[in-house]
């Protein structure tokens, strides 16, 4: 199965762009189903992005996270071809990481 | 500047509160120029997404309060086309930033993400929210130890048969 | 009671029509490429700042505000994953080793801009998704929903082939075609539900309006951005998705997807836009 | 905006269907009721024109009949055969309105 992250992190100078689409149904536990009954909170808690092995970001989610969640932001100090690893973990305890190159 | 990782329950407890004294305090973290705050923990920030206000959350997230800054740019669209998706980001030429946090004044809960910027990382976020109506939106950055932010009016109607 | 009045207002809503309604001119002989050439001077008269190949943009091109939105939902659209899906599933066999690709010309690439087409032996209009189900029953696979998933990271796929390649619908000097196109352009400009509103109310008429607050996107160039991630839907949707949920909308009960009606409306909406290019899949509110 | 100029409402006529009979219903007058309805409705899908407000209400006619109000059966069954009427009236005016809509 393909991964659920998507990353686009490109260098520019000395800072690195970095442009991450996740695969995930954020369910705020508001909405109800076909049936009327309600479809429970089920959404990301916590992306950590690392560079090289240094942490360059890291994200908190609640349930106003839109769905397929997106998140952009840039850092200095990545270098083509280094490695940017992202993992994610969600209130149900599942998770994924993926490892991209900087382009 | 390195981050450790300490899931010690005690530390978390007392982020919640307290903040940046106590953390200072316990010694947990190695701190480079600048001091580490609560929303730097490497922990999700539990208590400050359950509140449902604005101001509880963020006094649960960084123990203390907000002054508007127009260093502070956020963006968001006056009329978001959907609420299921409004695009949002906030930028600043403050220096020292710590952390980035969205509020949504009228959802259910009023934090809708926050994020931790490590030393080096640009003090810049664009990310996609959900909004249940039409509500102030709030960006709050974190700098110096302080805390700025930014408020913008975001207008939110029903889906019909648009696209 | 309340839905009394409703009928009240419907049926006298009706009697003013019937009693006050425009002279109806009477039918001319069917002649597309007229109505094509008057339906896009029409919205260009309308829009004259716009392009002719802005309209596959939908409501974006209309709406300064909802453009910077588009343009930064366009960074990383939320089609993705269904685009990556889609090329997935395209290449993946069926049991019988067989792929999509063995059904369509030019093994389904960029091929998108001619249909639906009409199918002269057979006699009816053949849209993209009816023939990918067809493509799956030839070769002993089950057919999927017309509506999203599967059916729309298909699609996604292949019009994603096929962009920047202009619409190029094609009417054989065959009466039943002429038929087809001329049922289809019945049915986008008939008035139905209990709103009253034809496909045309909203998106001939009243492009660019707010309607509870939403831009109307122009019918000119609505499929060329199909299949859509529509955030109303939370997900991907096809061209059958999109007539189902616009005829509800209107109060009214919607065909079975792919039935001739709908069929023939897609034959009709797409030579319309011919020469607009596909830009499909699209993100839309 | 001329969307909607053809829908405005009509509140007093509707004060004229506001009345209604003061006489309990029966399961057979549920039975006629609901049967005119589903017909009126029928016709309005052989002309592809149904109403999901029409559907509704047959919905709700049998959903009352079934808990033994045929009061309230009754009238959501008339309701229906109204909504139908109207909606197969809307299809037959349209077989020749639309043509005046056409973009020439």
């Amino acid at each position: 199965m393909a991964s659920t992250i998507r990353v686009r992190a490109s260098a520019t100078g000395d800072t690195t762009e970095v442009q991450a689409l996740i695969q995930h149904p954020m369910d705020s536990g508001y909405v109800k189903d076909a049936k009327g009954d309600l479809i429970p909170a089920h959404f990301i808690q916590q992306v950590t992005f690392e560079c090289n092995g240094k942490s360059v970001f890291v994200a908190d989610w609640g349930t106003a996270v839109s769905k397929d969640p997106y998140v952009k932001f840039s850092f200095k100090g990545g270098n083509k071809g280094d490695d940017l690893k992202i993992s994610w973990v969600d209130n149900k305890g599942a998770s994924d990481t993926t490892t991209a190159k900087i382009a | 500047m390195t981050i450790e990782t300490d899931f010690s329950p005690t530390r978390r407890l007392i982020l919640k509160g307290v903040g940046v004294i106590a953390l200072a305090g316990l010694g947990v973290l190695r701190f480079g120029a600048m001091p580490a705050f609560a929303a730097a923990n490497d922990k999700w920030p539990e208590e400050a997404f359950k509140q449902k206000a604005e101001a509880d959350a963020i006094k649960a997230l960084y123990g203390k309060t907000a002054e508007p800054s127009d260093k502070v740019k956020l963006d968001a669209p006056e009329i978001a086309e959907n609420g299921a998706v409004v695009p949002i980001s906030v930028t600043t030429t403050l220096t020292d930033v710590t952390s980035i946090s969205f509020l949504v004044a009228d959802n259910p809960s009023a934090l809708a993400a926050s994020y931790v910027i490590p030393a080096g990382t640009m003090p810049s976020v664009a990310n996609r929210i959900k909004m249940a109506k039409t509500s102030k939106v709030t960006a709050i950055i974190e700098a110096g130890g302080k805390l700025y932010s930014a408020t913008k009016e975001v207008k939110v109607t029903v889906g019909g048969c648009g696209g | 009671m309340r839905t009394a009045i409703q009928i009240v207002s419907a049926a006298l809503a009706l009697a003013t029509l019937v009693l006050t309604g425009p002279a109806a001119k009477a039918a001319n002989s069917v002649d597309p490429a007229a109505d094509a050439k008057a339906f896009q001077k029409y919205f260009t008269t309308k829009f004259p700042k716009l392009k002719l190949s802005d309209f596959v943009n939908g409501p974006y091109s209309l709406n300064e505000d909802m453009h910077r939105q588009w343009v930064e939902k366009e960074e990383f659209p939320p089609y993705e994953f269904a685009l990556d899906a889609g090329k997935e599933m395209f290449s993946k066999p069926f049991k019988n080793g067989k792929t999509y690709a063995d059904c369509f010309a030019d093994k389904g690439i960029g091929i998108r801009q001619n249909y639906p087409y009409f199918d002269e032996k057979e006699g009816k209009v053949i849209t993209l998704e009816l023939a990918l189900n067809r493509c799956r029953e030839a070769n002993g696979e089950a057919p999927i929903s017309y509506v999203k998933d599967d059916m729309a990271a298909l699609t996604a796929y292949m019009a994603f082939t096929s962009r920047g390649k202009p619409f190029d619908i094609r009417i054989p000097s065959d009466p039943r075609a002429l038929a087809a196109f001329e049922n289809g352009k019945e049915y986008f400009y008939t008035r139905r539900g209990q709103l009253n509103f034809s496909c045309a109310s909203c998106h001939v008429q009243n492009p660019g309006e707010r309607i509870r607050a939403e831009i109307l996107a122009p019918a000119l160039g609505i499929l060329n951005a199909m299949p859509i991630y529509r955030s109303e839907w939370g997900g991907m949707g096809t061209i059958s998705r999109r007539f189902i949920s616009c005829n509800s909308q209107t109060r009214g009960v919607p065909l079975d997807p792919q039935s001739d009606e709908y069929r023939d409306l897609e034959y009709y909406l797409s030579y319309v836009s011919n020469g607009l290019p596909i830009s499909g899949p699209g993100a839309r509110p | 905006m001329k969307l909607f100029s053809r829908s405005l409402a009509l509140p007093l006529a509707a004060i004229l269907l506001a009345a209604t009979p003061a006489l309990a219903a029966s399961e057979a007058d549920f039975k006629t009721a609901y049967a005119a309805a589903d017909a009126a409705n029928k016709e309005a899908g052989t002309l592809r024109d149904q109403w999901t407000t029409t559907a509704s209400a047959l919905k709700d006619a049998k959903k009352a009949a079934d808990a033994g109000d045929f009061d309230k059966a009754v009238a959501e069954a008339k309701e229906a055969e109204a909504l139908a009427k109207a909606s197969v009236f809307q299809a037959k005016a349209e077989k020749e309105a639309w043509k005046a809509e056409v973009i020439r």
